[in-house]
């Protein structure tokens, strides 16, 4: 009976909202950038007089000092447009990991998790596995402007490998304290970032570094380094997340 | 141009896995389907020309997220032995 | 000039909590007073932002992008009226807690969560910008869920995280709809493009948001975590459920009804005006039958939530935003933060759960009952507090605009809301106490923090002027 | 015209379809780790929801690299690719919780079942 109201719930809502939202939305071949803020962030023209209409000075391998210049879009968008959501977005992940953490840390004991049989190839294999996984974990977050990824991925690939240390092993525990710490500052250092942006251009979280030459490694300002420390403390997180959940009460 | 048939082929992919999901018996078959749901999310996210967040969903919405539930119900399993 | 930028009042307690677990592997004990820290600065910053700011919305803009397209930050008096509110409640909370409670569990989680708690209240109050107000949403939503588990409410937090999560995933859809027809995230960018688009995407997308916000600001279709949420949680933590997320979120719903939506689409407010009714009788009702006190406080808050939106929504139906009508809702809005603050705390000193439990208490603890009558006095409207002024003028105005189904309920409401707290009062003055437990000491440092908050609710009853001019003849919209 | 039912699908209503699934689930289920799967599955839908706003037709991923130098409008809209990013990271953020707070109850009251939970709190 219950099934049979939430089915109908289903059907009624799906046609509200489709019959709804159809009639204002522009879907796939009737979308269009124009007049959008996304067309003003590909353009880098959001600061200009004219957003929508200016013509477009961005350059792939030019120095034009455009708007941070990154390559990747999406990570001007993340990082400079919008950095303030993602500021916000580290901070649920903090409070996530700080309530995973208080949960877990109620019963008072904190021992690892014993797994009945550490995989054989798994324990030999993760010596030299390790350094390759943090390594391409680091590629990805520093070269966040430049090509997909940034700190959010390269953050995971990193606590993948805290995973993967605790699979090879029942003897490691990965150090609560220290990871911790390390969110801490690497949260504060992103919020001194936004704070230093405020004392020296007047705006919170603007950019105060060269722009730099687009698709260069030391390009794009300020964009890169937050991501550096945004994926330093996404992997601290998930990290503590992981040895959290391997924890035993 | 791509082909709105293949888009709109894993879109049902998904639909099917997700529906499976939510009416599996088991849980652990239930948390199978779903990370088989965010796989396949991530393939249309390729498909719709969003590496960066194909990127994220497979590492963290498919991988990471199947780990947790893994090991809660891994947890919840020893609890009940 | 640095100082005055309102991104501090989010910015400052970010930084503080996120240096909570530096300072913990240092100093211990001192991490329980970081949110002291916070709260005090954002009590004196947003005391110091107001005088400056006019009755005209003053855009800050985050990271120098212009307004439209990046994030910006809306001040004018009337948000700092409504952040000293916000934050003043919670600092009293807060060393109510240091006071008080003690940590259970983890002694870090507690701290971030408050402290972060403020930024995300504040964010939530001052964002001009759609999905910022979703990520300060879930900030303070995932803060909340730290504050109402920590005393192993655990049930109660469950059902608290599946709504909230049900009421983002409405959020999302209707911000990123909204993106796709207008171009803009911007609240402003967004209303002014709204005009162009049909009736059916409008009313979905209002029903959606309005959806979406309704878990945090305990409107109807989603507010089924409040009471055992209130129930099980500490004292401090349900002084923020209470009056901190409860009020920003209200601010929040009202800000994105009045700043997109306009006063253009009647059948909107139409819509809302008759949900905040719903919500205002069914949580009265629901608040008559409670014998438990903080579950009687919680359908009361759902009730009060229910009130303030329909005053808005009445306020804007017709076309013509009612000043009168909407600065009353505000004031409401502001009292009602105070007074609840102050019988919420009052209820958790008592130490007991149930209308029988706490009989006499008032008369063992003169002092306690004195601050704890005067917030109850201010919640029915008594005059001489603070309440009976906002309850006056919300009358006056609805009558003078002709709403009279409208004053009935309200009129009715307040008839059922007078009946059940007087009944609590004739317990805690006249009641024989059915348990022998003694009742809990209370330090005189506490009977300060209900002395500020009832002073508080006292003066504006006896000079309600100074709100009124603070509030009055500021409307949020019609800037940018 | 016979994209228009298929493109109607896969942009609009296949991902409210499993939008809508999630939410089936949480009305439905009772188990507390189904409930979590349901609210992932219901992210999943929103999700795609979102990206598939930002789809326009012939789209280049929105990176400038040696192909694509200059502006040209064949880019997908970055800003709902962006939205979503955060979206995800705050879905794991809440599952991260949930599941903990699942392990939790089972520990305090031996079941996940939500009738059985109901009738020993309330």
């Amino acid at each position: 009976m219950k099934k049979v109201i939430a089915l109908l719930l289903f059907l009624g809502l799906l046609f509200f909202l489709g019959t709804g939202l159809e009639q204002g939305l522009k879907l796939g071949d009737r979308n269009t950038l124009a007049g959008k803020a996304g067309e003003a962030y590909l353009k880098r023209t959001v600061n200009s007089a004219d957003p929508s209409a200016s013509p477009s000075q961005v350059e792939y391998g030019s120095e034009t000092d455009i708007e941070e210049n990154a390559a990747n879009t999406l990570t001007a968008v993340v990082v400079g447009y919008r950095s303030f959501d993602t500021l916000g977005e580290v901070t649920v992940l903090f409070l996530a990991a700080t309530g995973v953490m208080a949960l877990f840390f109620a019963s008072g004991k904190k021992k690892r998790l014993a797994l009945a049989k550490p995989n054989f190839i798994l324990s030999v294999s993760s010596g030299f596995l390790l350094p390759l996984i943090i390594l391409f974990g680091a590629y990805v977050f520093t070269h966040g402007h430049l090509t997909p990824g940034g700190g959010f991925q390269g953050g995971t690939i990193i606590a993948a490998a805290v995973l993967l240390l605790y699979m090879a092993g029942n003897a490691y525990k990965a150090p609560a304290t220290g990871l911790k710490v390390l969110e801490g500052f690497s949260g504060a250092g992103y919020l001194l970032i936004g704070l230093a942006g405020l004392l020296l251009t007047g705006f919170f979280l603007n950019n105060f570094l060269p722009s730099g030459k687009m698709g260069a490694l030391f390009s794009a300002g300020v964009i890169p380094v937050v991501y550096i420390l945004i994926g330093l403390k996404v992997s601290a997180e998930l990290s503590g997340i992981v040895s959290d959940y391997m924890g035993e009460d | 141009m791509i082909n709105p048939g293949l888009s709109s082929l894993f879109i049902f992919l998904v639909f099917v896995a997700s529906l499976l999901a939510v009416e599996a018996k088991k849980a652990f078959r239930a948390v199978l389907f779903m990370s088989l749901a965010g796989l396949l999310t991530a393939v249309i996210f390729v498909l719709w020309k969003a590496p960066d967040v194909a990127m994220t969903e497979a590492a963290i919405g498919a991988g990471f997220t199947t780990f947790l539930f893994l090991m809660a119900l891994n947890r919840i399993r020893g609890k009940e032995k | 000039m640095i100082m005055q930028n309102p991104v501090l009042l989010i910015a400052v307690p970010l930084l503080l909590a996120f240096l909570i677990p530096v300072f913990s592997s240092f100093f211990k004990g001192a991490v329980r007073f970081i949110p002291v820290l916070a709260g005090g600065f954002n009590v004196i910053a947003a005391a110091l932002l107001i005088p400056q700011a006019s009755g005209d919305v003053a855009v800050t803009e985050i990271g120098g992008w212009a307004s439209a397209y990046g994030i910006s930050l809306l001040f004018s008096s009337q948000i700092g009226y409504m952040i000293l509110a916000v934050n003043l409640t919670a600092l009293l909370a807060i060393f109510y807690y240091i006071l008080n409670e003690r940590d259970l569990g983890s002694p870090l989680a507690y701290p971030i969560a408050f402290t972060l708690a403020l930024s995300g209240a504040n964010g939530m109050i001052m964002t001009g910008d759609l999905f910022n107000l979703f990520v300060f949403m879930e900030m303070t939503a995932i803060a909340g869920y730290i504050i109402a588990v920590h005393k192993k409410g655990y049930l109660g937090t469950f059902r608290f995280v599946v709504l909230s999560s049900v009421g983002s995933a409405f959020f999302l859809i209707a911000t990123a709809s909204l993106y796709n027809a207008t171009g803009f995230l911007n609240m402003a960018m967004a209303g002014k493009n709204l005009g162009a688009l049909s009736t059916p995407f409008i009313s979905v997308i209002s029903v959606l948001f309005i959806m979406a916000l309704s878990s945090e600001a305990e409107l109807l279709p989603l507010n089924g975590w409040v009471a055992p949420v209130y129930r099980e949680s500490s004292g401090a933590g349900s002084v923020f459920f209470a009056s901190v997320f409860s009020g920003a979120a209200l601010f929040a719903v009202i800000k994105v009804m009045l700043i997109v939506f306009g006063i253009n689409y009647a059948y909107v407010h139409q819509g809302l005006l008759v949900l905040g009714l719903v919500t205002l009788a069914a949580g009265e009702a629901a608040a008559f039958k409670q014998s438990n006190l903080k579950k009687m406080v919680a359908y009361s808050s759902i009730a009060q939530s229910g009130l303030i939106i329909a005053a808005v929504a009445a306020a804007m139906r017709s076309g013509v935003l009612h000043n009168g009508l909407f600065n009353a809702a505000l004031f409401q809005l502001i009292n009602n933060i105070l007074a609840k603050a102050l019988v919420l705390l009052g209820i958790a000193l008592l130490g007991q759960a149930t209308l029988k439990e706490i009989g006499g208490a008032g008369t063992r603890k003169k002092w306690l009952g004195v601050f704890i009558s005067a917030g109850v006095l201010s919640l029915i409207g008594m005059p001489g507090f603070a309440g009976f002024w906002s309850k006056l003028f919300l009358v006056r105005e609805l009558v003078g605009n002709r709403m009279f189904v409208f004053t009935l309920v309200f009129l009715l409401a307040a008839l059922f809301e007078a009946y059940y707290y007087l009944r609590f009062l004739q317990s805690l003055f006249l009641g024989k106490s059915t348990t022998a437990a003694s009742l809990p000491k209370t330090s005189w440092v506490t009977y300060i923090l209900l002395f500020v908050l009832a002073a508080l609710i006292i003066l504006i009853g006896f000079a309600p002027d100074v709100i009124i001019r603070a509030v009055s003849g500021l409307s949020l919209g019609g800037v940018l | 015209m016979g994209h228009e039912w298929l493109s109607l699908w896969s942009f609009l209503y296949g991902p409210l379809s499993i939008f809508l699934v999630g939410l089936y689930g949480l009305l439905t289920q009772k188990n507390l780790i189904k409930m979590a799967i349901s609210i992932n599955i219901m992210d999943y839908g929103v999700n795609l929801f979102i990206i598939s706003l930002g789809y326009v037709p012939s789209a280049e991923a929105p990176i400038y690299t040696d192909a694509v130098k200059t502006y040209l409008p064949v880019f997908a809209d970055p800003l709902p690719q962006a939205l979503v990013l955060t979206a995800i990271v705050i879905s794991v953020a809440v599952t991260a919780f949930i599941l903990a707070l699942t392990i939790k109850i089972h520990s305090q009251y031996g079941t996940t079942d939500l009738t059985k939970l109901g009738e020993m709190e309330l």
